[in-house]
């Protein structure tokens, strides 16, 4: 039995294993329990850290063959199929090549800005992962305020992307960075009230508890289901998040026919590698976020009885997600500059500011009604 | 609460050596001939005049509806700020509460119904 | 954890944060330099309202009269910002200048 | 001194020291670029402490508003400004002296203030629950007409700040 309820549960079983066989190893050896607590705390801290941080390089490395492969095939092409069984080790061969390529700093750059770029721009995104739960009880923080601290650390992009345009000491980069920050600032707004929409109906800002409130239904009790305001807060927030991170059809301000590669023109070797690592784990933070909050994120049928499921259920959704976007990007050409700006300020944000609310009134319907029947009962 | 925040705290730690790491291994392997033709600005093709540092040959005067549009989003930030509160605390409110949340997104719509009338949104 | 840390820490911290504002808007030339300054002083008194809150508050959650001003002082420096930058903005694009020294048509 | 006290006061003496480390950087460095940088890092430090007095609300609204806004805001005026700027190589007005002279005594003043008052030294109740529905039912009953009043300001100073940038 013990057994079983461990393959059942294996991540979070082997974390209550390694943390009660810590402490009592602390209390044997007679450390005070003040000490303890710290000692614990960082290290079982430690652990957690390292697992994601793994985890999140080798994500991004299989979403970028992901990519590959479905575009190739989306235009009739075979993609990458040489290094390894269908291209399986090509992602590794590509690190090796940026670990091996020569990093070109141009004269006239602003050494400070055009160094720290890249990193500034890693960080908010691998801080993004402390509050994602990828399981039943799989998460590493549970802030009372999780959704909020992941709108607040994207939006902290715009910096590193300031950073990069200016301290380039190149007019492709400079434009490519005005109007990236532009056009992240313009869409972070949609998105932050898309995300409102199950903050509201579930009554809460963390991410734990907005996925627990999915439970209805067997597990399918979805926040995508409550028509009208999911799907179209659903809509506005996969248009918004495709746009805030960069990618197709909203991609101008990398667009190679105008600005070469926008911000990023002068970036060589690893540098450039971190840019690369910065924009595929936005694309899985936000896809997770997307299937976390209108999908239920782990919750689905049995996960109660096997919730070794739900991290199959998280990922099968965050991949799915993943899909559309690549999807977009093998079928939508991009947009201009003006028609970017209008569609988000002219159509989503109003239709947010509609949808917000729409979804209060009916949330205080629905309240009266429930009050009203049990009027009735008693 | 605190110990949450402080797990926060590690992540971050974690965070800034994450792209450091490979950063510090590619200054390792990678290698080092830096030369004139190389480390000229990227200009396709059309030869670069001012090299020095800061210099003004590589300045865009910006069009000030950048500005414009980072108004807008500031003062929808700030909208954001009041409403999150209010949408957590949904549950236990009269109809009032969400007269006033009402009230209060409206004039901020007359905002955005302001600066769409005058052809500020316009990027032309 | 809180409880270890005296108010006096962080009436200190707000000072100096507040001193080194001030100074950066008295002295700088560049006006957009002259606006961070301010956005600093905002921040310690910023600090200073959440630290009383904290410590003086009898029942801190039932009363967040420190946060919900704090908030407003947010509020009110992103608009100063936005005005305080639309002029300089303007006046950059008339006189072709950010150094307030040389802003002086009034003076005369 | 026990473990816990160390290490808070440890952890605030190390936040202290680099948000003003930052806030000095920010009202020295020549570049105005660099000192809106530095600025971002202050704005993050001052989180941090926000969130040392257990307000997470306003620590992660510190971010998204200072950061995510305003530092923006300052950076989008900053490259709309930048073009003559490289020229001047003094970051200081002429009254930067008589500035400094004050704002020490200021600084001595308040220090020595700020010592001699007898503070409570330990906050008065624990936080037991989450604050933000609270400060969402707050903002809509006591303080209301702030609230209110908070949307007319920034419609107000949407419209100024269009009518002045506007070309």
């Amino acid at each position: 039995m013990d057994i079983l309820s461990f393959i059942f549960n294996p991540f979070v079983s082997a974390y209550n294993l390694v943390h009660d066989t810590l402490t009592s190893l602390l209390q044997s050896l007679g450390v005070p329990p003040d000490w303890i607590a710290i000692i614990v705390f960082l290290v079982m801290g430690l652990i957690v850290v390292t697992v994601i941080l793994i985890v999140a390089p080798v994500l991004m490395m299989y979403i970028t063959l992901m990519e590959r492969k479905v575009v190739a095939r989306m235009q009739d092409r075979i993609g990458p199929n040489r290094v390894g069984k269908f291209g399986l080790l090509q992602p590794i061969a590509d690190m090796i090549k940026f670990l091996t390529k020569e990093d070109i700093v141009p004269q006239g750059v602003d050494g400070v800005s055009h160094f720290l770029a890249p990193i500034v721009a890693v960080i908010p995104v691998v801080m993004s992962f402390a509050v994602i739960y990828f399981g039943v009880g799989m998460g590493a923080v549970d802030l009372n305020l999780g959704l909020l601290f992941l709108m607040a650390m994207g939006s902290m992009a715009t910096i590193a992307v300031f950073m990069a345009g200016f301290g380039s000491h190149n007019k492709f980069a400079l434009i490519g960075g005005m109007r990236a920050a532009a056009q992240i600032i313009s869409y972070e707004i949609p998105q932050i009230f898309a995300v409102l929409i199950p903050v509201m109906l579930a009554g809460s800002i963390s991410l734990n508890r907005v996925i627990e409130q999915q439970s209805g239904l067997f597990g399918l009790g979805w926040f995508i289901l409550y028509i009208p305001v999911g799907p179209i807060a659903f809509f506005v927030y996969l248009l918004a998040a495709t746009a805030e991170i960069n990618r197709v059809p909203f991609d101008l301000p990398e667009a190679e026919s105008e600005l070469v590669a926008g911000y990023h023109t002068e970036y060589s070797g690893m540098k450039f590698g971190l840019f690369y690592l910065a924009e595929f784990l936005n694309m899985f933070i936000v896809s997770a976020i997307g299937a976390s909050i209108f999908f239920g994120g782990w919750q689905g049928p049995f996960v109660q009885q096997i919730p070794a499921l739900g991290i199959l259920y998280f990922f099968g959704k965050t991949f799915l997600l993943i899909l559309i976007q690549l999807w977009f990007r093998g079928s939508i050409p991009r947009l201009r500059v003006d028609q970017l700006m209008n569609f988000g300020w002219k159509r989503l944000v109003p239709v947010m500011l509609g949808t917000i609310m729409f979804t209060a009134v009916l949330l205080w319907f629905y309240r009266w009604f429930l009050e009203s029947l049990k009027g009735l009962g008693g | 609460m605190l110990e949450r925040y402080a797990l926060i705290g590690l992540f971050m730690f974690a965070a800034i050596t994450f792209p450091l790491a490979p950063l510090v291994l590619a200054f390792l392997f990678r290698p080092k001939k830096p030369n004139r033709l190389k480390q000229s600005t990227y200009e396709c093709g059309i030869e670069i005049q001012n090299q020095a540092p800061e210099a003004e040959s590589i300045w865009v005067q910006f069009r000030v509806q950048y500005y414009i549009y980072a108004i807008l989003f500031v003062v929808f930030d700030i909208e954001v700020v009041f409403v999150y509160p209010w949408a957590v605390a949904l549950n236990q409110m009269s109809a009032f509460w969400i007269i006033e949340m009402g009230i209060f997104i409206a004039v901020l719509a007359v905002a955005l119904v302001y600066a769409w009338r005058k052809n500020l949104l316009e990027w032309v | 954890m809180i409880t270890q840390i005296p108010l006096v820490y962080y009436l200190a911290l707000a000072a100096a944060l507040f001193c080194v504002g001030s100074f950066g808007a008295l002295a700088r030339r560049n006006a957009i330099a002259v606006l961070m300054g301010i956005e600093l002083m905002l921040n310690a008194v910023n600090i200073n309202l959440v630290a009383f809150w904290r410590y003086g508050a009898a029942d801190p959650v039932v009363n967040q009269a420190g946060i919900v001003f704090a908030l407003f002082v947010i509020t009110l420096a992103a608009a100063e910002a936005a005005v305080g930058l639309a002029l300089i903005i303007a006046i950059y694009r008339s006189r072709d200048t950010v150094n307030i020294e040389e802003i002086d048509l009034l003076k005369w | 001194m026990d473990a816990t006290t160390v290490i808070a006061q440890a952890v605030f003496i190390i936040v202290a020291t680099l948000t003003l480390i930052a806030a000095f950087l920010t009202v020295l460095v020549r570049n105005v670029f660099h000192a809106a940088l530095a600025l971002v890092g202050t704005f993050f430090g001052v989180a941090a402490i926000y969130l040392m007095l257990e307000a997470e609300f306003l620590a992660i609204v510190q971010v998204l508003v200072y950061i995510g806004a305003i530092a923006v805001l300052i950076l989008f005026a900053v490259m709309l400004t930048r073009g003559l700027m490289q020229r001047d190589t003094i970051s200081f007005n002429r009254q930067w002296a008589w500035a400094a002279l004050v704002i020490s005594t200021l600084f001595l003043g308040l220090f020595i203030l700020i010592l001699q008052v007898p503070w409570l030294q330990t906050p008065g109740t624990a936080i037991y629950t989450d604050l933000t529905p609270w400060l969402g039912t707050q903002l809509l009953t006591t303080y209301l007409l702030p609230f209110e009043i908070v949307s007319a300001l920034l419609l107000a100073a949407l419209v100024g700040a269009f009518i002045i940038a506007r070309e």
